[in-house]
C-alpha cells in the first residue's frame, strides 16, 4: 500500500469505490421499494424500466436533476448550498475504507475502524448545518434533534467497536474480521445489538427516526430542500444503511469466512450484509418512532450499560485465552 | 525528512489567534472556541516535538490524545453552564446582571 | 522544503485561514463551522506529522462530539442568521486584544523557534501499537485519572444542567 | 402580506439538454411523481384507497412519501375547496418546485360539485391553481384515479419543458390568466345575508 501503488491503481480503486458508492445505496432503495409493498400486501413500482419497476430509482434520480432547485429567501446560503455534500462525502470516505475480502479494499488503512466511526461522526454535521441555515423552525428543531441524537449513540457505538477490536487485537478493518472465528457470534453478541441499534440511530433510520419525524416536523432538517440537494439527503440515507450492514457483516459477522472464502469471499461479504439492510427496512416498517426521552433514556441505561458490560467480557476472554 | 519550525509557527499563531478570540469576544460559546483553538496550539506542538525528535517516544502521541479528552470534559461542563446562565439572563459573559 | 514539509504547510495554512476566520466572523455560528475547519485541517496536520490515532480522535472526539456540541450550545441559545452585532466588542477593545496576541506570538516564537532549529530531521511515525502499550502501560495512571475527570465532569454537567435553583422565580 | 415570487424555472440539467437526453427525462418525470395528497373531504378516502393495497398507485410511480410540498411533483387536490382554504391550496402549491403537476380529483375540486351555489365553496380548484388532469366522480373509485394518473403520465411523456414554457404554462391555463400569489385569491368576509 502507499508508495507501492501506481497512478492507475488510485485511479481505479478511486472509480470502483465512486461506482459501489452510487449503485448499491440504489439497490437498498429499491429494496426498501419492494419489501415494504410486500409486506404491506402491495406490488411496489411495477411500471418504470419495464420488469418489476427495476428502473424506479434511476427514474427518480432523472426527475430529481431537473426539478428547480429551491433556495429559500432567509437561508444562509453558503451553508444551505454546501450542507448536502458534507452529509454525503464522510459516506463515501468510510466506504472506501471497508473491506470485502483480505484483497478487495478502497484503502486499506490501518485504523480502519477508527476511520468509519470519525467519518460518521463527521457526517452529522451535514444535517446540522441544513437544519440550522434553512432558517426553518422545524428544520432548527430537526437539527437540534440529530445533534441531540447522535452524541447520544456515538458512545456505544464506539464502545461496540472497540470491543471487537479488542478481541482481534487490531484497529484495522481487515484484521478485524481475519482474526473472527465463529464463536464470537455468541462472545461478542451484546456489542453486535448495540452496533446495530446505534447504527441505526447514526443514519437516523425509523425508529430512531426523530430528527426527519415526517409527521411532526415535517422533515427535520431536510423540509427546505428539493431537486438534487434532496436526493444527496437520500443518497446520504441509503449510503448510511449500505455502510452499517457492510459494517456489521465485517465486524460481527465474519465477512468472508465461509466455503470457498478465497475466491467468493467479497461474495460472503456482501450476502451477510444484505440481511442486515433488510433488518434496516424491516424496522422502519413494523416500529413506531421513539420518542426524545426514550430514545435519550435507551441509549444511557440500555446500550451504555450493555457496552461497557460487554468490554469487561471480552477483556476477560481475552486475558484467559492469552 | 521534515523541518520543525514550520509547525512550530503553527502552532504559535493558533495559540495566539485563540487569546485574540478569548480577549477580544463576548458571547460566552465564542469565548470557548477560542480556548479550543489554544488547546489545539498546544497539541501541535506535542505532536511536533513527538514526530521530530531524535529518540522515539511516544508522549507526543499520548498528551494530545490526554488534551482531547480533557477539551470534552471542559466543553460539557462550559456548555452547561453557559445554557444555565442563558436561561437565567443571556449570553454576554461581560453583562451584569 | 520537503514534500512532507509541503504538505505540512498547505494544511498548516488552511488551518490557520479556519482559525482566523473563528475568531473574527460576525456569524456566530459561522464561527463554529470554521472552527470545524480549523480542526479538521489540523487532523491533516497531525497524519502529516505520522500522528495518525491522534489526528482520527481529533476527527472523532473534536469534529464529531466537541463542535457538535458547540453548534447545539449556539442553536439553543440565541443564533440569528446573518451577522450580529448584539455582542460585538468596541474596536479599541479588540485592538488591545491583537496587541495582547501578537505579542504573546512573539514571545512565544523568540522562546520556541531556537529549540526547533532549521535542519531537516527524520519524521518518527508513532506506531499504534507502541502507543497503546504506552498508553495502557507507562501512562495508566494519568490515563485512570482522566477517567475520574471525565465521570466528574458528566455528574458536574448534569447537576448543573438540573439545577432550576438560579433561575429564581420562573420556572424555565 | 404579499410576496413577491420569483418566475418558476427549471433545474439547470433540464435547460440545456440535447433532445434524446430530453426523452429520458420525460420518462423520469412520467415514472417519479412524488405525490402530495391535499385531502379536503371525502376524496381523500378513496385516494387512500388508491395508495393501499388492492389500487396501488405506486406501481405507477407514484410515491406517496414526500413528507413537504418541497420534495412532491404532483398535487392532487381531492375534495371541496373552500374560499377560506383556498389561499392555503395556493400558497402550498407555490411551495412545490418546478416541474409540478395538479390532478383536480372528485367533482368538488373540478367544479365545486354538489356544493356548486354554496357561498363559500370555490367553484373548482382551477380558479386558484393551474390543474392538468381532472378525474370526475362523486367521490371517484381508486380506478379512476388510476385513469387520471396514466392520463397525466402520456401527457408529460409527450411534453417538451422549457422555464419561457413553464412561465407561459402559468399565465395560459391559470383561470384569471395571471399568477396570483395566497393573499390575492383570499376573499373577504361575507356580509350577513
Amino acid at each position: 500500500m502507499g508508495a507501492a501503488m501506481s497512478v492507475w491503481e488510485v485511479v481505479l480503486r478511486s472509480v470502483a469505490v465512486l461506482a459501489a458508492f452510487l449503485v448499491l445505496p440504489l439497490l437498498v432503495g429499491f429494496m426498501e421499494h419492494k419489501v415494504m409493498a410486500h409486506m404491506q400486501a402491495r406490488l411496489g413500482p411495477m411500471y418504470a424500466g419495464g420488469f418489476h419497476g427495476w428502473a424506479q430509482l434511476i427514474a427518480d434520480a432523472a426527475k430529481f436533476v431537473q426539478k428547480d432547485d429551491l433556495l429559500p429567501t432567509a437561508a444562509d446560503k453558503g451553508v444551505f448550498r454546501l450542507a448536502p455534500s458534507l452529509a454525503l462525502i464522510p459516506y463515501l470516505v468510510a466506504l472506501a475504507v471497508v473491506p470485502l475480502s483480505p484483497s478487495i479494499v478502497g484503502a486499506d488503512a490501518p485504523a480502519s475502524a477508527v476511520v468509519v466511526l470519525a467519518a460518521t461522526a463527521v457526517g452529522v454535521l451535514g444535517g446540522l448545518m441544513a437544519g440550522w441555515a434553512s432558517a426553518n423552525k422545524y428544520s432548527l428543531l430537526g437539527g437540534l434533534r440529530s445533534a441531540a441524537q447522535l452524541i447520544a449513540y456515538e458512545l456505544p457505538m464506539v464502545l461496540a467497536v472497540a470491543s471487537v477490536a479488542l478481541a482481534a487485537g487490531t484497529l484495522s478493518l481487515t484484521g478485524i474480521a481475519t482474526e473472527w472465528r465463529p464463536w464470537w457470534l455468541l462472545w461478542q453478541l451484546p456489542a453486535a445489538f448495540v452496533f446495530l441499534a446505534g447504527g441505526c440511530a447514526e443514519i437516523q433510520r425509523p425508529p430512531f427516526d426523530m430528527p426527519l419525524a415526517d409527521s411532526e416536523i415535517v422533515f427535520g432538517p431536510y423540509t427546505e430542500y428539493s431537486g438534487l440537494r434532496f436526493a444527496l439527503f437520500l443518497l446520504a440515507e441509503y449510503a448510511g444503511i449500505v455502510l452499517m450492514s457492510l459494517l456489521m457483516s465485517v465486524m460481527f459477522l465474519g465477512a468472508w469466512h465461509g466455503p470457498w472464502s478465497g475466491p467468493l469471499g467479497w461474495l460472503w461479504t456482501i450476502l451477510k450484509a444484505v440481511p442486515i439492510a433488510f433488518l434496516f427496512l424491516w424496522f422502519r416498517n413494523s416500529w413506531p418512532r421513539l420518542r426524545e426521552d426514550q430514545l435519550q433514556r435507551f441509549a444511557w441505561l440500555v446500550l451504555v450499560p450493555l457496552a461497557l458490560v460487554q468490554l469487561l467480557i471480552t477483556a476477560v476472554g481475552v486475558v484467559m485465552m492469552r | 525528512m521534515i523541518h520543525a519550525w514550520p509547525a512550530v509557527v503553527l502552532a504559535t499563531c493558533l495559540i495566539g489567534i485563540g487569546a485574540y478570540g478569548v480577549l477580544a469576544r463576548r458571547n460566552a460559546v465564542l469565548v470557548l472556541i477560542g480556548v479550543e483553538l489554544i488547546l489545539n496550539g498546544a497539541n501541535v506542538l506535542f505532536v511536533a516535538s513527538g514526530a521530530t525528535v531524535s529518540v522515539p517516544s511516544t508522549a507526543g502521541s499520548v498528551l494530545p490524545l490526554f488534551i482531547i479528552t480533557i477539551a470534552a470534559a471542559e466543553v460539557v461542563v462550559a456548555l452547561a453552564v453557559v445554557l444555565l446562565a442563558f436561561r437565567a439572563s443571556g449570553i454576554d459573559v461581560t453583562e451584569k446582571s | 522544503m520537503t514534500a512532507l514539509d509541503v504538505a505540512l504547510v498547505g494544511f498548516g495554512l488552511l488551518a490557520l485561514a479556519g482559525a482566523l476566520l473563528a475568531v473574527t466572523t460576525r456569524h456566530i455560528v459561522h464561527a463554529a463551522l470554521w472552527l470545524v475547519v480549523a480542526l479538521g485541517s489540523l487532523a491533516g496536520v497531525y497524519l502529516v506529522l505520522g500522528a495518525e490515532i491522534v489526528a482520527l480522535v481529533q476527527l472523532l472526539v473534536y469534529v464529531g462530539a466537541i463542535v457538535v456540541l458547540v453548534l447545539f450550545a449556539l442553536m439553543v441559545t440565541r443564533s440569528p442568521i446573518g451577522p450580529s452585532r448584539d455582542h460585538a466588542t468596541s474596536p479599541a477593545h479588540r485592538g488591545v486584544a491583537a496587541v495582547i496576541a501578537a505579542g504573546l506570538v512573539a514571545l512565544l516564537l523568540a522562546v520556541l523557534l531556537p529549540i526547533a532549529g532549521s535542519g531537516a530531521v527524520t519524521r518518527q511515525v508513532t506506531s499504534n501499537r507502541a502507543l497503546g502499550a504506552d498508553l495502557f502501560g507507562t501512562w495508566a495512571w494519568p490515563f485512570e485519572l482522566l477517567s475520574l475527570l471525565l465521570l466528574a465532569s458528566l455528574v458536574a454537567a448534569l447537576a448543573i444542567a438540573r439545577s432550576r435553583a438560579v433561575t429564581g422565580k420562573e420556572d424555565a | 402580506m404579499s410576496v413577491d415570487l420569483p418566475m418558476p424555472k427549471l433545474g439547470p440539467v433540464s435547460e440545456h439538454a440535447p433532445k434524446p437526453i430530453k426523452v429520458v427525462l420525460n420518462w423520469g418525470r412520467r415514472y417519479s411523481l412524488w405525490v402530495f395528497n391535499f385531502g379536503l373531504a371525502c376524496c381523500a378516502i378513496e385516494f387512500i384507497a388508491g395508495s393501499a393495497s388492492n389500487h396501488d398507485f405506486i406501481r405507477l410511480g407514484v410515491i406517496p412519501f414526500a413528507p413537504g410540498p418541497r420534495q412532491a411533483d404532483l398535487m392532487i387536490v381531492s375534495g371541496t375547496v373552500t374560499d377560506k382554504m383556498g389561499p392555503a391550496v395556493r400558497r402550498l402549491y407555490d411551495q412545490m418546485a418546478e416541474p409540478k403537476y395538479v390532478i383536480s380529483f372528485g367533482s368538488c375540486s373540478n367544479s365545486g360539485g354538489p356544493y356548486w351555489d354554496s357561498y363559500s365553496v370555490t367553484k373548482g380548484v382551477d380558479q386558484i391553481i393551474p390543474v392538468d388532469v381532472y378525474v370526475p366522480g362523486c367521490p371517484p373509485r381508486p380506478e379512476s384515479l388510476l385513469q387520471g394518473i396514466i392520463r397525466l403520465q402520456e401527457k408529460i411523456a409527450g411534453e417538451t419543458l422549457s422555464s419561457a414554457g413553464l412561465a407561459e404554462k402559468q399565465r395560459r391555463t391559470y383561470a384569471g390568466h395571471r399568477r396570483a400569489t395566497a393573499p390575492e385569491v383570499t376573499r373577504g368576509l361575507v356580509s350577513r345575508p
